[in-house]
């Protein structure tokens, strides 16, 4: 499971141990606790429950009442195992991280022109990319499939790799941006008097300081890049399909096969999860402090 | 009515390591203002976070008005601080945060605006009480923190250097301005400060910090006069007492191949130990014209215009170095040999080990 | 992975199939490993998707020339229309040159179905059509029979009869489909309207569905699917009524022939052997039962037809089905397709319950002639033509909110009057 | 050597212009400054505006994909058409409500579990965990999750979670469509609202908050003066964020409501879909698609320029 | 080999606003060290951030070694400067934040640590090489920026006040390193304090600041001698001169009801003007003993320990208030009065109206 990272360093002296400040009243702390932990619970509830009835058999599925009695079952994974997920999931893998490091890459410096070196009409360009994604894709689908298509590009992981990139493009650049201003100005002009080049300053200065804005950049660009299904669905085939595509087919007309499709969906949903506890953890690291008076 | 104590309270930041307080105990009377001087690193600003609440207490605890703090918040011990760092409220107006405590205890906005022109006046703001903390100078920053504290009539000050970005003369002008509220208002106050002028003037009594722990609590005339160690006596005063480590001879210690008699108590407290370490202010170095005295080479000549520091070595061991006080201008130059004479009343005498003051 | 174009090893094709994710097609997937090598120099890729998104993507595809597909899994509504469009490949000649394939074996509605002008476009894999699924033990309790030929009266009675929820029960009478969508309530509910004497369109492609018979329908379809029909109707699908059914929570079922595997699988239902199959209910035409079939058709674009063939003419042969049988079980057979499935003995000893309940079904359906008068379309559930998809959807809509008690019936047929009306212009000289 | 430079006021001339911000741009300092910039805007020009004029380009044909030789050019046809279209009006009224109710929802509610999270206690990471984990779910999945086994009438947890309260059998998503849809966007959505603000809250100075606890300032003032303040630009970036996204829901609608009953839960990019995939009119789509991006730049120009700051305020502090 | 000129420089924030730094004209000589004081929010910040290009020169130009560097970014010019606010990488720790200059020149490893390592020796942060900023101490931050700014040889260093947190031992002991250092390497220095022992001393020349104007630019003893006018005068030394407005009275002008004779030329400079500034300072006013001299009445006795400075006001006029120097160990009390002797040759005149020294 997820660790936490705010353990406290363990101690080895005898002397008296550091503590947190001590407050007056525990028991507003504690009832916080509490509240904060349900609510955490049920808002997880429904995975959980999405992931128990990946175990059911589809009888056990649905049932009235819900049921928590039942005896797990691993067929529906050997079923979506057998339906070949693998190419599916090499698919997404590299759509996915191939596109994250391509957004971060043209990202990272475009945001920092937009925010702690300001160009000109920062403010037009940053409004020209977030327009970009105002046009609903299911309008734009068939312009570019016809497009793709000619390109001899169909069902070609790249296409998908581009599409993703100049998706979370726009997303990634106004999220950085945010995270950037958040940098002293101050750091830039030391790092220029000390003789940094921009991408030095980026590199050594600034990232380092926003790289819980950059992860959660990056968390988000994966997910949005892993579940994405409209484009792979459409501009994917035989070669390229992504795990989206690959859970679709478990929604069948012929009943909902629930179970199976939580299944699938659970194994779909893993990578993202695994990469989400992960890199969440990141997050929550001080960005600034001790930086300037 | 607040008095403060500390009583054995200690603050340890990195477990293992040595505390940044360590057993700190003081006592802050009522009305009174303490001035904590210290080196830099020598926890006064731990202290002052531990008094306020920002800073767990490992041990030991803090009191204000005979009440352990220890587990009230910050808010409810009706402290005013002036943070090291100032910690402006960037989205605030100059006048926003002086307001702020203000508001938070839900004063009506006719007295809160009163207050704050009043304390903008009194630390030249009044023009700047529109801008963000962004577009002031340094100074003017740390002014609006000193006024963010000033506002209010709380039962402690804290201070932690509010006055090192200003210039001489608005400092003394504040100075004077702080002591003056603070005694109006009768607030326990405790005051950091690297200023050898403010240490001296504005503390009813002074602490020195050095590595987290107390060396000495004492009114500043007896801390300049009397001070209980060898760092306190080199810590004081600017430039700081000649402390040398001398050799006893017979009635005295011997410097540059004269002897200094000491003092009959001084001797018998010193006991048998072969080397003192003494101490001397450089005003009490005095130049001879007449050629007697001690001689030594001029090094360096620092010319203040009100006086000069005369920055020598002995002309028999040059390892062995004296300020002395000149008048403002004086025609000694560097490389010349000069004559000081060494008032035997102004000695302070150390242990060389421990460095405790010896004898009265 | 597998990045830019198809592997393609030294005398060895690959054909690419795109085919909806349904069991049976499953099965086939499965099987398939058999073709291959069967067929060494063929090689398979399966592009198998939901319902909705395979036929918009093989559309897609099919119509820009996109070229994705060499087979492709496609219905008796577009078969028809697309080879009009010139753009499947004419599986007559490719057919009659392969021995023992039989073309003559397919049910004659449904080889028609799939036919232009008197050639076929795409093959069967399996047909359905509509019937009624009750609950015989519920209908024995209450003292009630089915009848082979249930009228729709009869149905609305015996479900006002076996509707206990009134009573503190948890069984609703009957369940009709009533979530939007031209596939999902459109089928079952233009069934009705058909057998009702309803039209879309009179022979001028006038607008019709504010006629007395279509508004009757309509009525009678609403007032049954609130009255007793199963909670959140108006979201009811085939997948959630056959939970439902399956559950044992509803006491008669309208819907595809092809539910009939699923209600007595011991699996997936709780009422394997209370189930009872009845014709479709009928009022004005003498049946009403839909005509549906999954079929496979090669695109004009593809370069491949010869292996296309070869894998289509195994998956829709005779011998085909026998595999199925022997190898899965008979019940997994695809069914309706092939006349000699059922004489197959063993398929009648799995599916014997319901086996000729549904070749019946099919066998009456009639789509060139599907209400009382005359029509200009063709289809029973569906209008053959390219706007219904749209507009039936947009009707389903109208449809599902009557249902769900936000609009009368009226009202809906009213506004879906309208989109029809301007479908229909477009057809008018 | 010394030089006094008191002058007289009136000597003094008048004062000189000041330049803009930043050292002095010269034409190579100017392009200095692009280059950062340029390859991500090239990249996107070119992605995304081709498929954009060719938008624009159907938009002006009537075409239907499954009737071949029906295209042609019928200039503004497509667009008086959707005009005159009642129900695109309420279609775009849900995709308003629907949009600006999940947006503002998941941020007050990920505002909370973002502050409720910036404290220290037992189990932070685990819970945070959770907390995130309804994001990471694939939209279709969830959207099948929310319709299926949480919000069905008969199976679904809800119902059965609110049985003891005696409200077992609210058919959900035929009763209350636009909500149950918005519902499973929230669940989706304040994860994401949470994770950014959350990093909003970790780069706050704590020595503000230490001098405003100093100040006297409670939890809720703290909160109100300061933490708003410094939040504003991620509430910002998450609102514009989460508002751009949830404009263009489409699994959600399609999954759990099918934009029914009627079309009373469809919005804008359900209603296209329908035109372009069951209708395969292409025409009409891409005319819908271009308006649905001009009123979005109008609504966003409006909500961008005049509500948020963000744009000339961000650069002040 | 950098000289740095500015000529004509100005600084405008705020458009409408009147300018942060005016039409600033100054010369640092190759290799000087140049002291800039001032008033908080003169702007001293303003003019280094000018010459380090961080900052658009509106009018006016900045010329490093004869070449104007309006257009050249900061990174190319060559300059080290301590940050009045720090500006510490905060994810870096010491020894990082200190090797940036040098890792970004190119240097080699080694060569890094090795200067990295003496600069910590000097500025005692050895042992806090690991930490990051944030664990450290004001006075420690401050030091590491000071750290960072004196690993490298640039061609021209830029202080902003890189003392201010220090305690007074540390202060005195950096200050003649950095001036030690700056000796060594040449390098031309702009040095920004508030510190008017800094100021005296460190400083080959001083420049004195106003509302963004120069007001004087001269050697620190000619500044304390010779103020070009008023502000000067009362800005420099501390305590401040005394400024008083007199009337002219025959020979003199007329102070507590005696006359002090002003010289001749100072007279024949000053016109007919009736009101003359005269300015005094503390250490030129002598107590007499003996009855004879200017009355005053003391208000505030400081005690400094090497002296004590009398705060006074005219026994006759209660607005002329005086600030005299007294010994150490005065005996002197709140409310006495004292007699007051007045050296007429240390006397400063200047108009009092344009605030311009009169005669020399
Ligand atoms: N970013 C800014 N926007 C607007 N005005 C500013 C800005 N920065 C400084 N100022 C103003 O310019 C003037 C000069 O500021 P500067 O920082 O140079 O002063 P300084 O001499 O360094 O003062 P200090 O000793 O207090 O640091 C001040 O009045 C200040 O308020
Ligand atoms: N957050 C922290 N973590 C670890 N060590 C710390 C932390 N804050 C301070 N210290 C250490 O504790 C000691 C005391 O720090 P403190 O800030 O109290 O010093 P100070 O007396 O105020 O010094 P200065 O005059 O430089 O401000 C220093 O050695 C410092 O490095
Ligand atoms: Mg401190
Ligand atoms: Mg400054």
């Amino acid at each position: 499971m997820a660790t936490s990272t705010e353990a406290r360093p363990t101690t080895s002296s005898s002397g008296p141990e550091p503590q947190e400040p001590r407050s007056a009243s525990r028991t507003g702390p504690v009832l916080l606790t509490v509240v904060t932990w349900i609510v955490a619970i049920g808002f997880f509830f429904p995975v959980l429950w999405m992931v128990l009835t990946a175990f059911k058999t589809e009888q056990d599925a649905q049932t009235d009442p819900p049921t928590l009695a039942f005896t797990p079952t691993l067929e529906q994974f050997r079923t979506v195992f057998d339906a070949g997920i693998g190419p599916y999931f090499a698919n997404s893998l590299g759509a996915t991280v191939i596109s994250t490091v391509l957004v971060l890459l043209l990202a990272t410096p475009a945001a920092f022109a937009l925010s702690l070196r300001p160009v000109e009409k920062t403010q037009d360009v940053l409004f020209f990319f977030i327009s970009t994604k105002m046009l609903p894709v299911v309008a734009a689908i068939v312009p570019i499939y016809v497009v793709v298509n000619d390109l001899r590009l169909l069902d070609n992981i790249w296409t998908l790799v581009v599409l993703y990139t100049a998706m979370n493009l726009p997303i990634a650049i106004w999220m950085m941006r945010s995270f950037f201003l958040e940098v002293p100005s101050e750091l830039l002009e030391a790092a220029s008097i000390d003789g940094a080049s921009l991408g030095r300053t980026l590199r050594e200065v600034v990232l380092p300081i926003v790289s819980p804005g950059i992860f959660a950049t990056a968390l988000i660009c994966t997910i949005f890049s892993w579940n994405e299904f409209f484009f792979a669905v459409n501009l994917t085939s035989a070669n390229a399909g992504t795990m989206p595509t690959f859970l679709v087919q478990f929604v069948t007309s012929q009943g909902l096969y629930f179970a199976q499709l939580s299944a699938a969906a659970t194994l779909a949903a893993l990578p993202v999860i695994l990469a989400g506890w992960v890199a969440q953890n990141k997050l929550v690291q001080g960005l600034s402090f001790g930086a300037v008076k | 009515m607040a008095e403060v104590v500390f009583e054995q309270a200690s603050r340890i930041y990195t477990p293992g390591a040595k505390p940044a307080v360590d057993r700190l105990d003081m006592t802050v009377a009522d009305g009174e203002l303490v001035v904590l001087v210290g080196p830099s690193g020598s926890g006064k600003s731990t202290a002052l976070r531990m008094l306020a609440g920002l800073e767990p207490i490992d041990a030991g605890s803090v009191k204000i008005d005979g009440r352990n703090v220890v587990d009230v918040p910050s808010k409810d011990r009706d402290i005013a601080m002036v943070f090291q760092s100032y910690a402006l409220y960037p989205s605030k107006t100059v006048r926003d945060n002086m307001a702020f405590p203000l508001k938070m205890r839900g004063m009506d906005k006719a007295e809160q605006a009163k207050r704050v022109n009043d304390a903008a006046e009194l630390l030249g703001l009044t023009e700047y009480l529109d801008r963000k903390p962004k577009a002031l100078s340094g100074g003017q920053r740390q002014r609006v923190a000193m006024g963010r504290a000033i506002v209010r009539e709380p039962q402690v000050f804290l201070m932690d250097e509010p006055l090192s970005n200003l210039d001489a003369k608005m400092r003394v002008q504040t100075r004077s301005q702080i002591a003056g509220l603070q005694n109006r208002l009768a607030v326990s106050t405790v005051y950091v400060t690297h200023d050898q002028v403010e240490a001296m003037t504005m503390g009813d009594r002074v602490a020195v910090l050095r590595d987290g722990r107390l060396q000495q609590y004492a009114t500043p005339s007896d801390l300049y006069d009397h001070p209980d160690n060898a760092f306190v006596a080199g810590f004081i005063g600017s430039p700081a007492m000649n402390l040398m480590d001398l050799r006893r001879t017979g009635d005295g210690v011997s410097l540059g191949g004269s002897e200094i008699p000491l003092a009959r108590t001084i001797r018998d407290a010193a006991g048998s130990s072969d080397t003192l370490t003494v101490g001397v202010r450089p005003e009490d170095l005095s130049l001879e014209s007449d050629g007697g005295g001690i001689k030594a080479v001029v090094d360096v000549v620092e010319e203040l215009g009100s006086e000069s520091y005369l920055y020598a070595h002995m002309a028999e061991h040059p390892d062995t170095t004296l300020v002395v006080r000149g008048p403002g201008r004086t025609k000694v130059r560097y490389g010349e040999t000069i004559a000081v004479r060494v008032d035997p009343d102004a000695l302070h005498v150390f242990d060389a080990t421990s460095g405790e003051r010896v004898g009265g | 992975s597998g990045a830019g174009a198809l592997g393609a090893e030294e005398g060895v094709e690959t054909v690419t199939v795109a085919i909806v994710s349904n069991p049976q097609m499953e099965d086939a997937i499965s099987l398939s490993p058999q073709f291959e090598q069967e067929h060494p120099g063929i090689r398979l890729r399966f592009v198998s998707l939901s319902e909705n998104e395979a036929r918009a993507k093989i559309t897609a595809s099919v119509a820009t020339g996109g070229g994705e597909f060499d087979a492709v899994m496609i219905s008796n509504y577009e078969t028809p229309q697309w080879a009009q469009n010139g753009w499947l490949t004419d599986l007559t000649p490719l057919m009659d040159r392969t021995p023992g394939y039989d073309p003559g074996d397919f049910l004659p509605t449904v080889r028609d179905a799939l036919s232009f002008q008197g050639r076929m476009y795409s093959v069967p894999f399996y047909a359905e059509s509509s019937f009624l699924m009750y609950r015989k033990d519920l209908f024995a309790q209450a003292g009630l029979t089915m009848p082979a030929q249930p009228t729709w009266q009869q149905v609305a009675d015996a479900a006002a009869r076996l509707d206990d929820r009134s009573r503190g029960g948890n069984t609703a009478g009957i369940c009709l489909r009533g979530k939007p969508g031209w596939g999902e309530m459109m089928a079952p509910f233009n069934t009705v309207v058909n057998t009702f004497g309803g039209r879309w369109y009179d022979p001028q492609w006038n607008a019709q569905l504010t006629s007395p018979q279509f508004e009757q329908a309509a009525q009678f379809y609403v007032d049954l699917a609130r009255a007793h029909g199963i909670a959140g109707g108006s979201q009811a699908g085939f997948s959630e009524c056959g939970t439902a059914f399956s559950q044992g929570n509803v006491a008669m079922w309208y819907d595809s022939t092809s539910a009939a595997g699923t209600v007595i699988d011991p699996e997936e239902s709780r009422v394997v052997d209370q189930v009872g199959f009845a014709a479709a209910p009928v009022v004005a035409t003498p049946s009403s039962g839909w005509l549906y079939s999954w079929s496979l058709a090669i695109p004009k674009t593809s370069p491949r037809v010869d292996a296309a063939w070869e894998f289509m003419s195994w998956m829709t042969d005779k011998a085909y089905v026998q595999r199925v049988g022997t190898q899965l079980g008979w019940e997994s057979a695809p069914p309706g397709a092939r006349n000699s499935t059922y004489d197959s003995p063993q398929y009648q000893q799995a599916a014997g319950a319901f086996a000729d309940t549904v070749r019946d079904a099919i066998q009456r359906a009639n789509p060139k002639q599907p209400t009382v008068q005359p029509v200009p379309y063709e289809g029973v559930q569906f209008l053959r033509i390219p706007e219904f998809q749209d507009l039936g959807t947009r009707v389903s809509q109208q449809m599902s909110a009557a249902i769900a008690g936000q609009i009368t019936p009226a009202e809906a047929l009213e506004q879906s009057q309208e989109y029809a009306t301007t479908v229909g212009e477009s057809y008018q000289p | 050597m010394t030089s006094t430079l008191e002058r007289p006021p009136a000597e003094a001339g008048p004062p000189p212009a000041p330049r803009t911000p930043g050292p002095r741009s010269t034409r190579s300092e100017g392009w200095v400054r692009r280059a950062p910039l340029l390859p991500a805007l090239v990249f996107t020009i070119i992605i995304t505006q081709i498929p954009f004029l060719l938008t624009i380009f159907y938009s002006l044909q009537s075409w239907n994909l499954v009737r071949p030789g029906s295209q042609q050019f019928v200039w503004f046809e497509n667009y008086v058409s959707v005009f005159a279209d009642s129900q695109f009006r309420g279609v775009a009224l849900n995709t308003v409500v629907m949009t600006v109710g999940s947006v503002l929802v998941a941020v007050v509610l990920g505002m909370v579990l973002a502050l409720l999270l910036n404290r220290h206690f037992v189990g932070r990471g685990v819970v945070r965990t959770l907390l995130v984990t309804p994001f990471l779910i694939t939209p279709v999945a969830a959207a099948l999750l929310w319709k299926t086994t949480l919000l069905d009438p008969t199976y679904g947890l809800v119902n059965f979670l609110l049985s003891p309260f005696g409200v077992g059998d609210v058919a959900w998503t035929s009763s209350y469509p636009l909500v149950s849809v918005m519902v499973a966007l929230i669940w989706q959505w304040t994860p994401f609202m949470m994770l950014l603000l959350l990093a909003g809250l970790q780069s706050m100075p704590s020595d503000q908050i230490e001098a405003a606890r100093m100040d006297g300032a409670g939890a809720w003032a703290i909160f109100r003066e300061l933490t708003l303040p410094h939040l504003r630009r991620f509430i910002e970036l998450g609102t514009v964020l989460g508002a751009i996204y949830l404009v263009n829901t489409f699994d959600a609608v399609y999954m759990i409501t099918q934009g029914g009953p009627g079309t009373a839960s469809a919005n804008l990019p359900y209603y296209i879909y329908q035109r372009a995939f069951l209708g395969f009119d292409i025409g009409q789509s891409a005319a819908m698609g271009v308006v649905v991006v001009v009123m979005t730049i109008i609504v966003a120009t409006f909500a961008l320029r005049l509500v948020f700051t963000s744009f000339g305020a961000a650069e002040e502090n």
